[in-house]
């Protein structure tokens, strides 16, 4: 970059958003035009919002670039700029104690940056930024240079999988779409949840990429199916579409090739069930998003019974790599049969929560240690759940494993879209199995058997469990549903649903059978299991736990050693974290 | 506007994958025995064929594919796939029943049970019902799975049908045949999850063209006639077929009847009117057993229409008919037929007035 | 039926198909859903529209001019089949497409109210279908030129080749179950059984012998003039079988009038219908689940129609009541069961000689002709020709019906059906369930007349015309346009024929016009 | 008055040949919930069943057929969020809205309180989203402040 720009890019993705980080901008501005900094320091200043960095949990993100060294301030209120502005822009001195520390480097180091990599660079809302990185070369590179055909196969030889659910072969996606003749196709681009970031921070690169989709299979219309509720993607990529059409990256004859080609916004509304390509189908045809049967496959009859090809944000985002790129690039990154890179949310138990992009077939030791930087207060590591609420969860045991396709199946799980949650020793596994369970029993759409009654079934059977009421038969009606459910249910969702239960009963049994047989939940979760007593020779008899106590259920006075009347006591656990003296016993 | 909003999908199970193969026939193999059928059709079309009997719910011969019961799973190259929905592949093999399927079949049956009122005693369905049917032949007696069920007030006060939510199993059926047969449209699927319910919007009372498609269709006591209701079980029922007395279709009828009184009626699928009736057809019979008919010839005397005896009547009619037409001519007198009667009635009645009285003042109400 | 299907084009004029016909409307949504468009014209926004690919709502009694324009465009667009009009039609002539070539869409549009655009698509959808079938009922013919109608509805079929081959035609749908069979079998005052004149000596020396007896040479007199002619002191007796024209026939007060008048009316039915509380003598009749017999539906299938179950009390067989009145005027009609008089009339028409109640029985209902017993049925007439050689062109000019709106009576009423009730209610208003949900009379009103008219959804208005008034609920709607209201007939209580028109009729076939008449509608 | 104001959304439906759930979801932006008179007048003119407008509307818990309040509080009760005590935000915001029973829009019609599935930002969980604004790290004590600062109209910060 020009050594003549002090460039100042805010983090503003959905996170940066929520900490405050257009107000941050806003001050910048505001101060870099009211100082007159540009004419004081003879440069010019450009501040900017950039998308998601990753890093979340420091947000309000800044970097600052000048003199070719860029500064990362982290955690930037709006009362900081002041500062930064007098002292780092015009004075030079970069403020030491508000960077980042060495927790950012080490959660970026191990990181493949390939598809994020633009979202914390440029500003999403100008799609200048994005073709000074190369942006729409692989479309002409496409259009202009290579039949359908061709991309279809450089596609195919990339290895590129499906980042939703199935892990389906993209390419071969593509190819049996393109073999079916028809005067109408479609190319739909699911921007679910975890493809938020991409939308807020490089959202032309979807754009780019479901056009070359929509040249491959010889589809003219493309659709970006979207919640409505996600507020600051819709913007972002509404922005980016008028731009794009202002340039004449969508519209007729594109590049000259005589392909034409239109997007347009399909608004979908909250429901889970949606990730799955046949309700989708169904939601931008405006009905209730109940999975069709397949066959026949979307890709043979799909929308308004068109051939359609559906792929997710991440899946088309990494489109333009490969077609700029070149297949062997793309196939050089992974393992050999999960090529590339793969975005997760790592959230739950770990220091750094944030959104990552990792190579496939990392380790997830590298992932919750490195990346992740550990667990929070120093707990021990219970669990990861990967792959969304039907995902499996893996032990520490499998710590060593390396996160690809074909792993996660032997293990039960899937890599689903990019969900990736740490749980610590203070979590219940059958609690969370429940939790999963539960939800995906609130998303079943109803239509099958297996997924309707049995979701509910299993709740109840979970619900009995961790209420203390539940037997060892329960666990062998549970294995058995599980098994019905994975073989007889319509759609992937009813297929997959068991998968927390298996995978968490696979590998933590006795804690499942400590709720059974001994009424005991380990992690001192489950309400209905466990009791709290006063450590009389711990009780300093400070009246905080009595105070707090909702249920008047704690006995005591000044200088008298408290007590529990565990016949009163609703188990809240109020006085557990009231007490400043660790004198209350969870068990 | 899509015109899929007004209507749903073709009803058409037919994909384009069966386009797209060339037209000659496909080979597989049903529970070892080879079978050649046309792309496009089902296994459980194929296995039909060979005349073996797959178990279904949700699927209906003359309503399009839903695949949501699952109990026609069969196996196929080693894979459960609901038989409803698969197409007839080269090469498949595919087994109907091994210990495998059965047992799958048999926990779909549980759950669903499970979620089903134990009351069949009291059903009106009792005997004739596909669900009772299955959970007899799977001899499910206690369901494995139990919990929660779906609990629904009853307060439909349509005339009609009698919708007891609680029996649904959301086959899908009735919903279907509304919309894709009736084009009505008048109830569908709502809520979702465990709590996925069929009924009209915003659970107002039916209000539909009552044609009753919906209650032939469906496999359990879910829906069922007002009309019919206690009025005798399946088995002391003995079946008339006949002709609709109603519009110019001339819809076959299957009449159930109980001693002298019709309590239901209902169409045969392979009949012009392929099973489906309109609300006159299927819930207008009841006149036939009205208070209100007329029992005996009246005669009017002193101004005053008196019962007679038939032979009072005959006799009376012959002598009047004879005096106007020996007085008047025989065109002072004419008749009406009737387009409500049968043609043996109407010919005999022509001839009556043409052979026996002698004018062709006979007329009938075409024009009205 | 199944027919129905196959068209690729549905052309619905003045049917409410879904209402009065609705397993004939089964197959048409079929034909919808499998990509046939559908053309309704219409005044009502009737529930077929739904699944219209078009829909032209024009003027009632419009029809014709309609129907002209339409073939306008067919003759300007040359969407015209030249090879069928060569061989297989007559009366193609200069004069007729002159006639219709000097129209012009301009006054068409003025005349229905249907812009002229619709006019054109609706030619052009018509006269490019494969399979175009035209399905009509009442709303073409209760016209005082419901003739001119048919015919214009026959010149168009005939102009585009939609004759004579399978999913096309012209097609009535039969508005009761055994219309077809009733004309089919004879009742009517021109032909005997089989469509034969009783005029022809032949054909009535044929009858003569088949009946042993002598026969009138005149033609009767139609159930109008019938009336007619029982006012003017003419007629003495009338003989009513299971029919109720107090409530049917327009103009209920003259049709009251002249029953009265009659020195004897016999009337035999199931119930004590309006017509029956006239009659002198009334007989208990069987209804159609006490008997055995045959129906012909409106495809010319005839059915079997069983015993169900016992007639209660005394009533009687029909045809045992006419057999016995028969012997008592003298002419033996010894039959000893039902299917003799069916193999009477085979042998009386030999298009009926093939069926039998057996060959009913194992192979369904048989679409007459159907001559021999080895013959299948005929699927649709006029495959290999015309009766008549070729089929004719008529040239038909728009002429308005008789009533026309003016200050004093300023809506056009048309009557008509609903989907619940049936014909006069005798059998339907007896089932408690249908009673429920259509047991009122109404009148349909369009929002915008109903708001001008200070009337609310279910307010009672006051209905009359030069004959009569009623007095009945209002059904705001969207069915009808401005200007038009819409009564169904089935209701004793407010009958929609106290306010029609008796001498409205049609020149040619002398049906009333039912479908046009004029009232004025006040607050009740 | 409310007759010219649906014909507007209706040409808009008809022009931009939108599906149902566009429609609905213009109907609810501009009425806040979709009422079901509103669902009739819809019906009638689109001829598209009004069973198939209520399968829509109780299909996605977006919908609502009762009016809502002029603040929605969307409290995200997806994974991450759920092990970082999402419940107990909820069963806070819960007691400060006074919301008993199955309601979940205060009868002053102020708040309207939703629980969303997951909204994806799970690496600043907890979240909740109050009308359009996005707030992370969230607890019950700031649950509590949002409220009380958007019941006031002048929601400064978590002060």
């Amino acid at each position: 970059m020009a050594n003549d720009t002090i460039e100042i890019k805010v983090c503003l993705g959905t996170s940066g958003n929520a900490a405050g980080g257009e107000e941050v901008l806003r001050m910048f501005r505001h101060y870099i035009f009211e100082k007159g900094i540009e004419a004081r320091i003879g440069k010019r200043c450009s501040p900017s919002k950039v998308g998601c960095r990753g890093f979340c949990s420091k947000d309000v993100l800044v970097d600052v670039i000048a003199n070719d060294s860029r500064t990362t301030y982290q955690s930037v209120t709006p009362i900081m700029v002041e500062r930064i502005v007098e002292e780092h822009v015009l004075g030079g001195a970069p403020i030491a104690e508000w960077t980042v520390k060495d927790e950012y480097a080490s959660f970026n180091a191990k990181q493949r940056k390939v598809v994020l990599g633009p979202c914390g660079e440029i500003d999403p809302d100008n799609i200048d930024d994005y073709l000074a990185m190369r942006g729409y070369r692989a479309a002409k590179k496409a259009m202009t240079t290579m039949t359908p055909d061709g991309v279809v196969d450089e596609v195919i030889r990339s290895g590129l999988r499906g980042r939703g659910g199935s892990g389906f072969r993209t390419g071969e996606k593509w190819k049996a779409c393109r073999s079916v003749p028809s005067d109408t196709k479609y190319v739909v681009c699911n921007i679910g949840e975890v493809n938020r970031p991409l939308a807020e921070g490089n959202p032309q690169a979807i754009i780019e990429g479901l056009l070359i989709g929509g040249y491959a299979v010889g589809a003219s219309k493309g659709y970006l199916y979207i919640r409505e509720r996600y507020h600051l993607s819709v913007e972002r990529l509404r922005n980016a579409l008028v731009q794009a059409r202002e340039r004449g990256f969508i519209g007729r004859d594109l590049f000259g090739s005589g392909f034409d080609f239109d997007i347009e916004f399909s608004f979908g509304t909250e429901a889970f069930i949606c990730g799955e390509e046949t309700a989708l189908m169904e939601s931008i045809e405006g009905r209730r998003a109940m999975p069709r049967v397949r066959p026949p496959f979307p890709a043979y009859r799909g929308l308004w019974g068109k051939p359609t090809v559906i792929n997710n944000a991440e899946t088309f985002s990494n489109i333009p790599l490969i077609i700029g790129m070149g297949s062997a690039w793309f196939a050089a990154i992974g393992t050999e049969h999960s090529k590339g890179t793969k975005i997760f949310t790592l959230s739950g138990k770990v220091r750094n929560n944030g959104l990552v992009e990792i190579p496939m077939g990392m380790p997830f030791r590298d992932i919750v240690y490195g990346i992740g930087g550990g667990i929070e207060g120093d707990k021990a590591l219970k669990a990861i759940q990967v792959g969304g609420p039907s995902g499996g969860i893996i032990p520490t045991s499998m710590l060593d494993l390396g996160l690809d396709y074909e792993n996660l199946a032997r293990v039960g799980s899937i890599v689903g879209s990019g969900g990736m949650v740490v749980f610590d020793e203070d979590d219940c596994i059958v609690s969370v199995a429940k939790f999963y369970i539960e939800f995906l029993q609130r998303e079943s759409c109803g239509k099958c058997v297996p997924c309707r009654i049995g979701t509910k079934r299993m709740l109840e059977l979970l619900t009995k469990i961790t209420g203390g009421t539940g037997t060892e038969e329960d666990l062998k009606t549970l294995e058995r549903l599980s098994g019905v459910m994975a073989s007889t249910s319509l759609c992937g969702l009813g297929r997959t649903a068991p998968n927390p239960f298996l995978t968490s009963f696979n590998h933590f049994k006795d804690e499942y059978l400590a709720h059974i047989r001994e009424k005991k939940c380990p992690a001192g979760v489950c309400t209905a299991l466990i009791t709290f007593s006063v450590i009389a020779d711990k009780c300093k008899a400070c009246g905080l736990c009595r105070r707090a106590c909702p249920a008047n259920a704690i006995t005591g006075a000044p200088k008298v050693v408290h007590a529990i009347d565990a016949a009163k006591c609703v188990k809240c656990g109020a006085c557990y974290r009231a007490c400043k003296f660790k004198a209350i016993k969870k068990q | 506007m899509s015109s899929n909003d007004k209507h749903t999908h073709d009803g058409s199970p037919s994909s384009p994958l069966s386009r797209l193969s060339s037209l000659s026939p496909v080979t597989l193999t049903i529970d070892g025995r080879p079978i050649e059928v046309l792309p496009g059709t089902t296994v459980l079309a194929a296995a039909q064929q060979l005349g073996i009997h797959i178990p279904v719910l949700c699927h209906h011969p003359k309503l399009s594919v839903t695949g949501a019961c699952r109990v026609c799973i069969v196996e196929i190259n080693g894979q459960p796939v609901t038989s409803c929905t698969a197409l007839a592949e080269n090469g498949m093999e595919v087994t109907t029943a091994s210990p495998y399927i059965e047992g799958l079949r048999k926990d779909i049956l549980d759950l669903i049970l499970s979620d089903h009122p134990y009351d069949c005693m009291v059903c009106e369905r009792a005997g004739d019902c596909e669900l009772q049917e299955l959970a007899y032949k799977y001899q499910i007696r206690t369901p494995v799975f139990h919990g929660e069920r779906r609990i629904y007030p009853k307060r439909d006060g349509n005339p009609f049908i009698e919708r007891d939510m609680e029996k649904c199993i959301l086959c899908g059926r009735c919903v279907k045949v509304c919309d894709e047969v009736q084009g009505v449209g008048a109830i569908d699927y709502a809520y979702k999850g465990f709590g996925t319910k069929i009924c009209p919007p915003f659970e107002r009372d039916l209000d539909c063209e009552f044609c009753g498609q919906c209650v032939s269709v469906c496999p359990t006591g879910a829906l069922v006639s007002k009309p019919s209701l206690c009025k005798g079980r399946t088995r002391d029922v003995r079946t008339v077929e006949t002709v609709c007395p109603y519009c110019g279709c001339g819809c076959n009828i299957t009449y159930d009847v109980v001693k002298n009184e019709v309590i239901r009626a209902g169409s045969r699928p392979e009949t012009i009117n392929e099973g489906w009736l309109c609300v006159k057809g299927r819930f207008g019979f009841s006149f036939i057993n009205s208070p209100d008919r007329l029992k005996a010839p009246l005669i009017r005397k002193n101004g005053k229409l008196t019962a007679a005896s038939w032979e009072e009547t005959f006799a009376y009619l012959g002598e009047r008919l004879r005096s106007i037409r020996d007085m008047h001519g025989p065109d002072a007198i004419g008749g009406f037929a009737s387009a409500r009667c049968t043609n043996e009635e109407n010919y005999l009645f022509q001839k009556m007035m043409r052979a026996a009285i002698g004018t062709n003042n006979i007329d009938h109400c075409a024009r009205y | 039926m199944a027919e129905i299907e196959n068209n690729d084009v549905l052309f619905v004029i003045g049917s409410n198909t879904k209402e009065n016909h609705p397993i004939v409307a089964h197959r048409m949504i079929k034909a919808v859903r499998r990509g046939a468009k559908l053309i309704i014209v219409d005044p009502r926004r009737v529930p077929l529209v739904r699944f219209a690919s078009l829909w032209l709502q024009h003027r009632p009694g419009t029809d014709v001019a309609l129907l002209n324009g339409m073939m306008h465009v067919l003759l300007a667009e040359n969407l015209v089949d030249r090879a069928f009009i060569e061989e297989r039609t007559e009366g193609f002539t200069n004069e007729f497409q002159t006639a219709i070539r000097g129209i012009t869409l301009e006054s068409v549009e003025k005349i229905t109210g249907v812009p002229k655009e619709k006019i054109i698509e609706a030619a052009r959808i018509y006269g490019t279908g494969k399979r175009a079938g035209i399905y009509y009922t009442m709303g073409i013919t209760q016209h005082s030129h419901g003739t001119d109608n048919v015919f214009a509805l026959a010149n168009l079929a005939l102009m585009t080749g939609n004759l004579g081959k399978e999913s096309a035609g012209v097609n009535p749908l039969r508005g009761q179950n055994n219309v077809q069979g009733s004309c089919d079998s004879g009742c009517l005052p021109n032909v005997y059984p089989g469509y034969q004149r009783v005029t022809v000596p032949a054909v009535r020396e044929r009858f003569e012998e088949l009946w042993g007896v002598k026969l009138s040479a005149r033609e009767g007199l139609m159930a109008n003039e019938m009336l007619d002619a029982a006012l003017a002191g003419k007629l003495k007796a009338l003989y009513i079988m299971g029919e109720n024209p107090a409530l049917t026939d327009p103009d209920t007060v003259h049709t009251g009038k002249a029953l009265k008048a009659l020195e004897l009316l016999i009337v035999q039915d199931l119930f004590m219908t309006e017509t029956a509380e006239l009659a002198h003598v009334v007989l208990p009749a069987t209804s159609f689940a006490e008997k055995v017999g045959t129906f012909t539906n409106t495809e010319r299938r005839v059915q079997l129609v069983r015993r169900v179950v016992n007639a209660p009390g005394q009533a009687m067989k029909d045809s045992h009541i006419i057999m016995e009145i028969s012997r008592r005027l003298g002419y033996e009609m010894p039959y000893h069961h039902t299917e003799e008089v069916f193999q009477e009339l085979g042998k009386a028409w030999p298009a009926m000689a093939g069926i039998s109640y057996s060959r009913i029985e194992e192979e369904g209902g048989l679409q007459w002709p159907c001559p021999t017993p080895d013959h299948p049925g005929t699927q649709f007439l006029f495959k290999g020709g015309f009766p008549r050689g070729k089929a004719r062109f008529t040239n038909v000019t728009f002429r308005p019906s008789v009533e026309q709106p003016d200050s004093e009576f300023p809506f056009v009423l048309t009557t008509g059906r609903m989907l619940f009730q049936y014909h006069t209610g005798s059998m339907t208003r007896r089932v408690k369930a249908i009673e429920k949900v259509a047991g009122t009379p109404y009148i349909e009103i369009s929002r915008e007349d109903a708001r001008e008219l200070g009337v609310e959804n279910g307010a009672m208005v006051k209905v009359t015309s030069r004959r009569g008034s009623i007095t009945l609920a209002a059904q705001v709607t969207t069915k009808p346009d401005r200007g038009v209201v819409f009564i169904p007939f089935h209701y004793r209580e407010a009958a929609a024929n106290i306010l029609t028109s008796s001498t409205a009729v049609d020149p040619i076939c002398r049906i009333p016009e039912l479908k046009v008449g004029t009232v004025r509608i006040e607050k009740a | 008055m409310e007759d010219k104001v649906l014909t507007k959304i209706l040409n808009e439906h008809k022009r931009t040949g939108g599906n149902l759930i566009m429609l609905l979801q213009r109907i609810q932006e501009t009425f806040g919930h979709i009422a079901p008179e509103n669902v009739d007048w819809f019906a009638e003119r689109l001829d598209i069943p009004a069973s198939r407008f209520f399968g829509v509307i109780t299909f996605y818990p977006k919908f609502r057929t009762k009016p809502v309040g002029k603040n929605t509080l969307t409290v995200c009760c997806g994974a991450a969020c759920h092990i970082k005590g999402a419940d107990k935000i909820l069963d806070k915001a819960r007691e400060t809205l006074n919301l008993t029973g199955d309601e979940d829009t205060t009868p002053d019609l102020k708040f309207t309180l939703e629980k969303a599935t997951c909204i994806g930002a799970c690496n600043i969980a907890p979240v909740v989203i109050m009308n359009k604004q996005v707030h992370s790290g969230m607890d019950p004590v700031k649950v509590t402040k949002l409220i009380t600062g958007y019941e006031r109209e002048e929601f400064l910060g978590y002060i």
